[in-house]
């Protein structure tokens, strides 16, 4: 994997993330990357689902938002270190969407994305009548909680710093699973899956794998995410909207791309900022954006990477 | 025992309503398999073209339905030339996320328009009352109207030339385009059908409850559970799929906590999906 | 030579519609077995049954003395069992070279990624496809996705391959072409094969046995010569007076 | 289309007011608010409320800091009703545009996102629109809260019911979020320390749309008073069905949703219907220093054309509660007005405020009382809101019971 250019490239990256707001000590700056990682944490998880696997989750929140719920559990009431938290949380979610996987990836298409949207949404309802998680009051952090990390300045740049190690660990699972024979499995599904089947590969299986792959770093992230916020509430944890953007953030740049899922997330993230703090677009920024995302699937389905390739295909040999 | 008896009633008025708002999202997946998600969004235009029509220019409520059902045709028609048109065909994505745009644009405007604060149209009619239960008549009338207007859909597309042509793009596109229907005009009309009917129904939940630009967000989910019961692509069967989520609503509410519908109400959705992919209701099907 | 396939008793039933009915047969190692009957005889469905698409409402299929009834595609071409499609299945958005890699990663030869693509490309000079290693699948001619569909198939380096209708829609040249792939690969390769096949004389010349079916049932079953004798196929087959004809020209 | 010229119009008349105060020393407060998303409802009037205390402020010279002047700047952005971008917003108004004090978004969600970053950058917050007590059991030293906590958002209702029926049956209904399950906690536990019967006590999600379920639930249950809600368009809805379907009850108080001068649009459902309210137009207050509520509302509806309710109370009185602290510290050091805002036990516009000080509590808001405002028929039979309770603060009597329905 480190002959790959790409390797070094998300090396760079975070490299960059660490060092930009690092050494300038800027907070804003910071804050914007942080949303931006999570973005790309996001959308390149769910480009495993979507751009590899063909299975548009629509509930991909879902994962995060669990995993927040159940990071910031054991924080809170089991007063579990936030990093064992985070790992845990991963891992349960990662156990769940095995066990959903099995069931409801045996729908296909449109079924299968409808499928997604009921399962946050029961999932949302259920969390909000779930009181060990305060129900719908959700559970707010106590400023102590912060201590262990040198109280909640640092703690909050600790925070970034681990956001921006899993957001490297999205991209290299993605490069790696890319160039895996699971991957080009994977592919084989996408691309027609009863085809796939009778070559051999192990759809069941490779299906709910990599439903339970694409589970775990976002739930991981949805814990140091909410106890960076210090408060979680069912709806913010199980935001569709937030959903449905991730999906965007994937077509902007390029479903199927690597590239592209890092760099839709962090444009759009920077774009969203930007109509919200510009006085011009803040009233008209879901219209703005609404547009935008209608004009790249009418007349740029590929995405920017997907057009970027097309254009120059040994591009794609090199970087993916 | 009376209480459930009223919930029951109620439960079936208000899903008529359901199985209407669905019809519409139904319709236009049986045709052209596009999950409409400004379906939502048109819902809440129907509820402010009623405000509009009632509260402003002092239509009757349900005079009004009339053009809202013509305006939610030309609505319907022009937004799928704008979105739909060039994603026909491709892959579910890309139709998902174009009218996922489109909603984006409406619910925008319409927030800058109208914020997001409830109107309400001030309207009642005499109702039933049954052991201290009162069932509205406003209730009555818009499932009535709710049937009535599944029917007409219902006769039009199985007994006029322009239903039968939708009802054979929805079969087979190429075999219709062979025989000559133009298809991508029939694609057009279905889309304009299936946005009318959702402003209708939209119309009709405003003359029951207060309403938000952004109520149509929950009347779009119950419409995804309803037509999931009723087999997505099956509009007669999403009819009764509403009548049967009213009727899942109303019959749970006397022994669990009402806050526990939407968890019942979305696991049997997940669980019926994967159990009974093409719906429990075969009615109109396969002809 | 041994027993590679044997077929006992199969039957399936579609909503009270007999697809096949009771049909018994073996295949040799390194044999070429033909599969014939009218449109709709059942021949599709049987290799659905065979290769685990559907599974039999009655009987057994054993493939190399392993009983492989109702088990699913991926297993039964892990076990060596591979097959193309009359409709062919191209992974349109992936390399040419890519299609042949997953036959050779996830097939019998169960391969690394790394050693299949050497693998693949092996195949693919085979078929002839070699120049075309990196195009798209979905880019291909119609000739050239269905050497595709068989350069997949040989790549799982089977024992048994199942070939449906490979031969319809080419020209005579590709034709040709084709059925000299279809001799090495038993030749060279020492595959098995049981084709399906319209173009009578191809599978005539081709086979060591023919099996005849029709409306579901066997007909027939015999060296090519006593299949073109056979009365009740010449019957079976005068519904289309075209077949019946080529049938007794061959004879 | 007027809305947006009417936009433009205050955006030209900002910038045009803003220039000449260049050079004059600048007090920036900071703050996010729902422009759009479902609190956009509750927030807006909020935003109004700031602006004109701004506004007033600035007219007057701006705040006065020992010798010299402070005119008041707000900087605002669209936190769009979620939690995701407040922390970015709050971090960039403290470091980027250099607020010296914050105000809190709507909702008690947001407002704990925020004091995660207003707390580690040491900014004072005055925290309106939210109501959760636990936003302030968390260690955090620099938060005020103005709103009555929502535990006790019902406790005017239950001593309306204590004196004037102490035997009815008591249905408790509420949305299932965080603001409205704390109201309803806090009103058990006071129901039961009353003697009071509650007979159900039920929640529902918060984006219900059709209330026969459960109001059928409340029939049954024999209930003849009912207290609960959650906010605007929930609460809007039920009150619409309630009446629609006839339900009879001697007693109806909602949270939130009557506030709202839009509420009168239900008509006949709108009659009668109470809401406990954190402050309301008509209340008689002697404030120890700045305006008396009748000049705010005066002032509010020449500003904006209508009535203000307690959420532009909520805010207006946030900068004014800021202004006094700072004047009566003499200093914007955060230190020095976190004193003297520790120190404030005083009489406002918007009634008393005091905050608590403890070291598990810090900021909760213990002085101000809440009153309880019901519709009713006025002149040329027109809806309008009346303070009812409690007796001092009355501008009228009470309707106890309602009107009932003929089966």
């Amino acid at each position: 994997m480190y002959k790959r250019p790409f390797f070094w490239i998300v090396l760079a990256v975070i490299a960059a993330f660490v060092l930009v707001p690092g050494i300038s000590g800027d907070v804003g700056l910071r804050e914007s990357l942080l949303l931006g990682a999570v973005y790309i944490v996001l959308a390149s998880n769910l480009n495993l689902m979507i751009g590899y696997t063909g299975y548009v989750n629509f509930g991909n929140i879902a994962f995060f938002g669990l995993g927040g719920y159940i990071g910031m559990y054991l924080v809170t009431a089991l007063h579990w270190s936030v990093w064992l938290a985070s790992a845990v949380a991963g891992a349960s979610v990662s156990l769940f969407a095995l066990l959903l996987g099995l069931g409801i990836l045996r729908l296909r298409g449109a079924y299968f994305a409808l499928a997604t949207i009921g399962i946050n949404e029961a999932v949302k309802a259920a969390v909000s009548n779930f009181s060990p998680f305060g129900g719908a009051s959700g559970m707010y952090l106590s400023f102590s909680s912060f201590a262990p990390l040198g109280g909640p300045r640092h703690a909050l740049w600790i925070i970034y710093f681990a956001i921006v190690v899993l957001m490297g660990a999205s991209l290299l699972l993605s490069l790696a699973i890319k160039n895996s024979k699971f991957g080009l499995g994977l592919f084989a599904i996408r691309e027609d899956e009863d085809a796939a089947i009778v070559l051999g590969v192990r759809a069941p299986w490779y299906k709910s794998a990599i439903f339970a792959l694409s589970a775990f770093l976002p739930a991981m992230v949805g814990t140091l995410y909410f106890f960076k916020n210090g408060v979680i509430l069912p709806e913010q944890a199980f935001d569709l909207t937030l959903s449905i953007e991730a999906i965007v953030m994937l077509m902007l740049g390029g479903q199927g791309t690597i590239f592209g899922a890092a760099f839709g997330a962090f444009v759009y993230e920077q774009f969203r900022g930007f109509l919200l703090v510009s006085p011009l677009f803040s009233q008209f920024q879901l219209v703005v954006a609404g547009i935008l995302l209608l004009a790249i699937v009418l007349f740029l389905p590929g995405g920017f990477m997907g057009w970027v390739y097309r254009k120059l295909p040994r591009l794609r040999k090199v970087l993916e | 025992m009376y209480d459930l008896v009223a919930s029951l009633a109620s439960g079936v008025l208000v899903g008529a309503i359901y199985g209407l708002a669905a019809i519409g999202l139904s319709l236009i997946f049986g045709v052209m398999k596009v999950i409409n998600l400004t379906h939502g969004a048109m819902i809440a235009l129907g509820m402010f073209a009623l405000y509009f029509f009632v509260s402003v220019l002092g239509f009757n409520p349900y005079v009004s339905l009339l053009p809202i059902v013509a305006g939610g045709f030309v609505v319907g028609v022009m937004v799928y030339w704008i979105a739909v048109n060039r994603v026909i065909g491709s892959s579910d994505l890309m139709s998902l996320l174009a009218t996922f745009a489109m909603n984006m644009i409406i619910i925008g405007v319409g927030t800058a328009l109208w914020t997001t604060s409830p109107y309400n149209v001030d309207f009642s009619l005499p109702g039933i009352s049954w052991h201290g239960y009162t069932i509205p008549g406003t209730q009555i009338v818009a499932a009535a109207l709710a049937i009535v207007i599944a029917g007409l859909l219902y006769v039009f597309l199985y007994h006029t030339r322009t239903g039968k042509a939708v009802r054979a793009v929805a079969s087979n596109r190429q075999a219709a385009e062979l025989m000559g229907i133009p298809t991508r005009r029939i694609l057009a009309i279905a889309f304009g059908l299936g946005i009318a009917v959702a402003g209708a129904a939209g119309a009709l939940i405003a003359t029951l409850f207060p309403f938000t630009i952004l109520s149509g967000g929950s009347y779009e989910l119950k419409s995804f559970v309803v037509t999931v019961l009723g087999g997505l692509g099956n509009p007669a069967g999403a009819l009764a799929g509403g009548i049967l989520l009213g009727l899942i609503e109303g019959g749970v509410a006397p022994f669990v906590d009402v806050s526990w519908t939407p968890v019942i109400e979305f696991s049997l959705f997940v669980l019926i999906l994967i159990a009974f992919p093409a719906g429990l209701f075969r009615i109109g099907k396969n002809h | 030579m041994s027993e590679l396939l044997k077929v006992s008793e199969v039957g399936k039933n579609f909503g009270g519609v007999r697809a096949v009915h009771a049909v018994s047969f073996h295949i040799d190692e390194g044999e070429i077995f033909g599969l014939i009957g009218p449109n709709g005889a059942g021949k599709t469905t049987l290799f659905n049954l065979i290769n685990g698409v559907i599974r039999p409402d009655a009987g057994r299929i054993v493939f190399r003395g392993q009983d492989i009834t109702g088990l699913p595609p991926y297993r039964v071409v892990r076990l060596g069992l591979a097959r193309t499609h009359q409709i062919v299945k191209p992974l349109n958005d992936m390399t040419v070279l890519d299609n042949v890699t997953v036959g050779a990663c996830f097939g019998a030869a169960n391969l690394a990624l790394k050693a299949a693509r050497p693998a693949a490309r092996e195949v693919l000079k085979l078929v002839n496809l070699d120049n075309r290693a990196d195009q798209l699948a979905g880019e291909l001619n119609i000739a050239g996705k269905k050497r595709l569909e068989i350069a997949r198939a040989v790549a799982a380096r089977p024992a048994l391959l199942l070939l449906d209708e490979t031969l319809a829609g080419l020209n005579p040249t590709e034709v040709t072409h084709m059925i000299a792939v279809v001799r090495r690969l038993r030749d060279e390769y020492g595959i098995a094969i049981l084709m399906i096949e319209h173009l009578m004389q191809v599978i005539m010349d081709l086979s060591d046995r023919i099996l005849v079916l029709n409306f579901g049932e066997m007909l027939a079953e015999g060296p090519p010569a006593e299949i073109a004798n056979n009365t009740a196929v010449i019957e079976a087959y005068l519904g289309d007076p075209d077949l019946a004809h080529k049938i007794l020209g061959t004879a | 289309m007027l809305r947006m010229s009417a936009m433009a119009v205050t955006l030209t008349c900002a910038v045009l007011l803003a220039a000449p105060f260049a050079q004059a020393k600048t007090l920036t407060i900071g703050f996010t608010t729902s422009e759009t998303g479902k609190l956009n409802a509750d927030s807006k009037p909020q935003l109004l409320g700031f602006e004109l205390w701004r506004d007033q402020v600035n007219t007057a010279g701006g705040i006065k800091v020992g010798s010299k002047h402070y005119k008041v700047a707000l900087k605002y952005y669209d936190d769009q009703s979620s939690a995701g971008r407040v922390q970015q917003l709050y971090s960039r108004l403290i470091l980027q545009d250099n607020a010296d004090f914050l105000f809190s978004p709507y909702s008690s969600g947001l407002t704990a996102t925020a004091a995660v970053v207003s707390e580690q950058f040491g900014k004072i917050m005055i925290t309106t629109g939210a109501a959760e007590g636990k936003t302030y059991r968390l260690g955090n030293k620099h938060l005020f809260q103005l709103y009555t906590p929502a535990d006790k958002y019902l406790k005017s209702a239950l001593d309306v019911i204590k004196a004037k029926s102490p035997k009815a049956k008591i249905a408790l209904i509420y949305s299932n979020d965080g603001f409205s399950s704390a109201v309803a906690k806090g009103a058990l536990a006071n129901a039961k320390r009353m003697g009071l019967h509650v007979v159900f006590d039920e929640s529902y999600a918060s984006d219900t749309t059709d209330f026969g379920p459960i109001i059928n639930k409340i029939v049954a249950s024999g209930a003849n008073v009912l207290i609960g809600g959650g906010h605007y368009a929930d609460g809007s809805t039920l009150a619409r069905q309630l009446h629609d379907k006839k339900v009879n009850l001697h007693f109806i108080s909602l949270l939130v949703a009557p506030d709202i001068p839009k509420f009168a649009n239900l008509g006949e459902a709108a009659l009668g219907v109470t809401v406990p309210s954190q402050w309301e137009h008509s209340v008689g207050y002697k404030p120890d220093f700045g305006v008396a509520p009748s000049a705010f509302t005066k002032a509010f509806e020449a500003k904006y054309g209508n009535q203000p309710g307690y959420h532009a109370a909520g805010g207006y009185a946030a900068g004014l509660v800021l202004q006094h602290a700072i004047e009566k510290a003499g200093s914007i050091k955060t230190a020095a007005v976190t004193k003297a805002l520790n120190g404030m036990n005083a009489m406002t516009f918007y009634g008393r405020v005091h905050f608590a000080t403890g070291a598990g509590d810090h900021g909760l808001q213990i002085g101000h009382d809440m009153v309880l405002a019901q519709w009713q028929k006025g002149a040329n039979n027109k809806l309008v809101s009346q303070v009812v309770w409690p007796a001092s603060a009355q501008t009228a009597p009470i309707l106890y019971p309602l009107k009932t329905f003929a089966h």
